[in-house]
């Protein structure tokens, strides 16, 4: 074990949080994000505007140079903390986080590397990473897609975030130089995005096809730029989890502190308080889990690996339990559309496969820390 | 599954063989080959073969109810039309027991006829947005006004209020006395002015419930079922009819949800990790129990000894749908992160297993929540059957009116 | 799937139970068996003489021909119940039930098996089946003793319950005609039964020690006399764990009903309510499994290895957690040495590993009802 | 520990620096090889060393808490003995914050010197067999007899009572008033006559704790700390000084039960099951988490910011310990069956982690009772840190002698 993360949030990322907070109160209310659920635009990419260069967040995790704001993981975390507890319709994960970390993977001296990264940052483009949700660290280069001298791509891959926004994608596939990441633009000819219908309402994936697609492979890219995503996305998608499970606790408690049947308020009935307790108890864990994740990406530590597996096998559960007993306790209204909750719920199962199950990270867990299978 | 005990035979001699004796004579005036199926069933419940156990001239025998085993077996077997039961299952398990026990003789006449023959489908008017767990808190207001009442009010959880002629409802008629003591049951006319239905939408994206809003709504003093200010004690027979139905079921070994996961793990035999593996193991065997704790119950009742653990198994399975359908999700990774679609429809009936694994751990959501929470049944279980004392109320004794909002 | 098994208890099993639970009203209080614990004699041998010889429970699985009662595991079953919940020190598995269907499965008509069962029958001896009490169906054949020609054994077997106070001792070796069950009296020569510190004071284990020790093979013996008394433990164990966790449950019902803090009957607190409910839910849950086990076992099911694991896979943990809720919701009293809780919660806790632990039994489920493990 | 912006800077001057020479001065003067371990510790006190935030005069200098492990630091590094502080933890935890606020000069001069040197034991006489997690329920009664106060009553779970030369002691000096204000709190003499103690066998085996029976025991009046009535707010001073100790150990990765049964797995080979595998994985990141939790409270306490999320460590800590023996017992399998002995031993100090897998497993049942139960601490989440309303009490405006027994 290396040093000891930092698991608080500095000053800066408490303003940065409040920054990310006004735009979202604002512009992102429930009541908004469940009416855009019903519409054609699933995504809310004025929001999205003003997050991306209002707020600079598109570029996060992109250096000063290139254009973006140089911060960490860690201020990254911040944003996700926030934006799962709006379940904001934004490519945030797919753009901000799997794009650039994957960009960043590759070599940023490399003019079309940096040009990439450059209009993420602005926002001038949205870009995502072409995997399936599911892939997390540790996972096979993916085999669905081949590349030929020429950067001519042909394939398929299925359950791509934030595919039906972006303007680039960045598809793993294998060449004759071997595997690697290839740029396009997703109006390429040879480029189908058939968006399908999501669990999540609130981060739609799509299926990409490459159909003798043209693209660029980009310098120094290879199956470490692909981990390096990867790694990255699932440790802060475990500060997202942390936001839909404070949200979700948040509201319960709200709820049931106003909410009176036999004359009393719903909130003062033990068993109710005492799941609350252990709810609230899992997300203050859940939240010191995601800190030391998003602690070891910014600082580069060798204990990443573990602090992201750890991070995702208890957020991911965490996230779970504290959506469903959201809907739970607050029963019949719970289960209704109208009602946020079911948003939350979507979100949090969705996400609990989304860059490696719970199992899959115990699994990643065995072989880090030395605990071996049986047989 | 086999009785043991129970009585088999009733009054006036009424025995298998009687009965039997009696379908085959109803069979040979009514060939189902050739009746109309309305006419068939208005015959059949005149001839008092649609619920035996209730009394003669209501579409019974006054014979014992294991008897009815003896008639559907014979009508199925000559191919004869049933009333669609799953359909209407509101007014045969919910609203018939209720006006047999407690409707006058013109109500019974005219309501019991055409609820079991399936031409008048009734719905349930309870629950409210502001009364669940606590029904008895409920605020719909009736106000006699001559021979008639005028209600207002709000329901919800409706199934099948929009194609209800009927409903029973329980209506606040009295603020002025402790909430229990303040309430009356009626039958209200889904046809009558002022009642408004709107589909509810729940997290699956389907609407198998309403709302049901009612303004200045007339109901005659006729359809009041039971004494004014009686209704809590009347709905009391509604609700046990309620779970007596629904946790009632038989089921086959992996006949629940996990069939469902325990098919997919031995078709797909890429989707296995060995952390899955000891999950659905554990959830096959508890799933295992909760079917052999059924079945146990229902030996119970068979020989005529039901004991507590009814009530305990609406709670298991609640818990098992939830769990299972939340394994399954898991399970089958990417394809668990996509739905069937999210169109709204209005399904006729509920359907726990249907559509994907998304689907089935949404709708397993509610297992827990429609026909009294877990919380409510554990509360009932401490208090009933373990005979834990009940925790302080204050909401007994004083006026409905008085309580805190 | 076989026959709907009878989940009821019959009018004779009723009264098997009344009989049992009267003896162990007078003569087997908690105090008494408390009491036991701290003295040099761990087994109440005088109960265990009322039971077996005046009760008839010691040949309750005996034919009658044999001067047993003729009985079947659903009888056994109930007994099992009510020893399990005055977690009574005699030593009725190892004796009525482990080495009575050991020899049952050998040639009950070979005068030798006959005499064995008829004496075990009628109390004037004591057996047990010399495997370590972590033994389940399906495990194989074990190896540690082996026999010659003359059936004389070599070898050691660790942790046998019921050992310390067996006259007879059947031993599975391997011997020139293979795997067999031999017989000897514990007082031949060649023989050591040692004693070993106990975690459940009230079923206590020893190692034994067979050096050149001449036993007796018996006639038809073979692993399937084996397999077929662990079947019959492990599902007749399941039983008992329904015994324990029942008092456990009415034990804490009990006392929370009683004792007051806060000016309030302790078992008036929701979330105390909520888990009893919870505990009491498991309860009724084991009874049935267990109830299906012995029907089953009595009725020569070919569902038996089924009903078997599953009850046994159920009512270990559901022991387990009805003795944990007993001693915490007893709270300090229930930490203590003079409350009988912890004897419950040690025998609840042992015997979950006793005759295959719950996963053993899901791992042996797997094969018999089809959901194959990974890779 | 890092800090980041606590004042080390103390009144008169005193930073880091000037302690450091202090103690260095100190230990020119008492060289702790040639120095009695005794008369060491109390030239120690007396310089200031002992607690240096404590006042001057009381084995403090008056400077900031964080400066003493500037002082342990350069006294272990010159090997200096300790004060035992494991033995003396509830003297030093509990009965000395108690003695400094609300202690009288001469209570100050004349018990915190012994106190800290371990000369004299202390021991607490709070909770009573019908007063554990309603402490304010208490019976042990005090009653006034001219300058002294006379004590009957029985006390249990008492640490240390048989080497305890003193003891903080409530007992009920008014029935006639509501039950938390007639409590006073004392200073017990446990060589007075009258004190008897007994061992209090626990399910491991050993015996702890004490039971502590006060029959006629004469108590001086200058022996009382605070007011008379107010000894209910003296001891949450005390109680919150020991939910402070216990939820406050610094714990490496695997410090915990976990590195126990990790250790075990690594070793052995055979022991190894997938659905024990999986088991131990999740324990393993609960614990890890559990690890950070706490970490972050430390971090949140070094920069003067406390969170709530302190009011949890203790039930995380208590259901891993517990959840995480229970794994080890079913994976050491036959070994699992055994255990050390029987034998009654008086510990001195407390061993979550010793002897074997089947003690750990029964110690750890402590861990969600001793220092206020699991239920208690969630009540105390509920309520204190997401401020949901309590549960209806009457038992706060009653005398304590017309509560309901």
């Amino acid at each position: 074990m290396s040093a000891t993360p930092d698991l608080l949030y500095s000053d800066v990322e408490d303003d940065l949080r409040a920054t990310v907070r006004d735009v979202l109160t604002d512009r992102c209310p429930a009541s908004a994000v469940l009416a855009r659920c019903e519409s054609d635009e699933p995504y809310d990419l004025g929001l999205w505007r003003t997050l991306a260069a209002g707020s600079g967040l598109a570029g996060l995790l992109v250096p000063e140079k290139l254009g973006g704001a140089g911060a960490s993981a860690r201020e990254a975390a911040v944003v996700l903390e926030e934006l799962g507890g709006a379940v904001a319709p934004v490519p945030f994960l797919g753009s901000a986080v799997l794009a650039t970390t994957a960009l960043l993977g590759c070599d940023p001296q490399d003019k079309r590397v940096a040009r990439l990264l450059e209009d993420l940052a602005s926002g001038a483009s949205v870009g995502t990473l072409a995997v399936p949700l599911t892939y997390g660290p540790g996972v096979s280069f993916p085999q669905t897609v081949r590349a030929d001298a020429d950067g001519v791509l042909t394939g398929t891959v299925t359950s791509v975030a934030d595919a039906a926004v972006a303007d680039v994608l960045l598809i793993p596939a294998t060449g004759p130089e071997g595997p690697g990441l290839y740029a396009l633009a997703s109006d390429t000819p040879g480029v189908r995005v058939a968006p399908a219908v999501p669990l999540d309402l609130t981060r739609p994936i799509a299926d990409v096809t490459l159909d003798g697609a043209r693209a660029h492979r980009l310098a120094g890219s290879g199956p470490a730029a692909l981990e390096g995503a990867l790694l990255a996305g699932a440790g802060l998608l475990a500060s997202e989890q942390v936001g839909v499970a404070q949200w979700c606790l948040d509201e319960t408690v709200r709820y049931l502190g106003e909410r009176r049947q036999f004359g009393r308020v719903v909130g003062s009935f033990q068993a109710l308080k005492h799941r609350l307790a252990d709810v609230w108890l899992e997300v203050v864990s859940a939240r010191a889990a995601a800190r030391a994740a998003a602690d070891a990406l910014a600082t580069g530590s060798p204990d990443a690996p573990v602090a992201v597996a750890v991070a995702q096998a208890y957020c991911s559960t965490a996230a779970v339990h504290a959506a469903e007993e959201c809907v739970q306790l607050h029963a019949g209204i719970g289960m209704t559309w109208e009602h946020p909750a079911h948003l939350h719920l979507k979100r949090a199962k969705s996400s609990e496969l989304a860059l490696g199950t719970p199992g899959h990270h115990r699994t990643r867990l065995a072989t880090l820390v030395d605990l071996p299978a049986a047989g | 599954m086999t009785t043991k005990t129970t009585a088999t035979t009733g009054r006036g001699g009424l025995d298998a063989e009687e009965v039997r004796r009696r379908v085959r004579a109803f069979l040979a005036e009514h060939d189902p080959a050739t009746t109309d199926r309305a006419a068939f069933l208005r015959a059949r419940f005149d001839a008092g073969l649609a619920w035996v156990h209730f009394p003669e001239g209501l579409g019974g025998l006054g014979a014992p109810r294991a008897l009815q085993s003896v008639v559907d077996a014979e009508l199925t077997a000559a191919g004869a039309p049933d009333n669609d039961p799953r359909r209407i299952g509101i007014g045969l398990g919910m609203a018939a027991p209720t006006i047999l026990r407690f409707g006058t003789e013109e109500q019974k006449a005219r309501f019991l006829r055409p609820l079991w023959t399936g031409e008048e489908v009734w719905c349930q008017l309870f629950s409210e947005p502001g009364a669940g767990s606590d029904l008895a808190g409920l605020r719909t207001r009736a106000v006699r006004d001559g021979d008639a009442w005028t209600v207002d009010g709000q329901k919800v959880w409706t199934s099948n209020a929009h194609n209800a002629r009927w409903a029973i409802l329980i209506a606040r008629t009295d603020p002025d006395v402790p909430k229990h003591r303040g309430i009356t049951y009626f039958v209200c006319d889904m046809t009558a002015p002022g009642v408004e239905v709107r589909p509810l939408r729940q997290i699956t994206g389907e609407a198998e419930f309403n709302e049901v809003f009612l303004t200045d709504v007339r109901i005659p003093d006729a359809h009041r079922l039971g004494d004014e200010g009686d209704g809590w004690r009347v709905a009391q027979t509604t609700l046990m009819n309620e779970r007596v139905a629904i946790g009632g079921g038989a089921v086959p070994r992996e006949g629940g949800m996990i069939g469902v996961a325990a098919t997919t793990w031995r078709e797909r035999p890429e989707l296995r990790t060995p952390g899955l593996h000891d999950r659905l193991l554990r959830l096959w065997v508890d799933s295992e129990v909760a079917r052999l704790t059924a079945e146990r119950v229902r030996q119970q009742l068979a020989v005529g000894a039901p004991g507590p653990e009814g009530s305990g198994l609406k709670l298991a399975f609640a818990r098992l749908n939830q769990a299972v359908s939340g394994l399954e999700v898991e399970l089958l990774g990417e394809e668990g992160l996509r739905y069937h679609g999210w169109e709204m429809t209005r399904p006729e009936t509920v359907d726990f297993f249907g559509h994907d694994a998304g689907y089935r751990y949404l709708r397993a959501k509610g297992n827990s929540i429609e026909g009294g929470t877990s919380e409510i049944l554990r509360n009932i279980v401490a208090e009933r059957v373990l005979g834990l004392p009940s925790e302080p109320r204050i909401d007994k004794d004083v006026a409905w009116k008085d309580l805190p909002r």
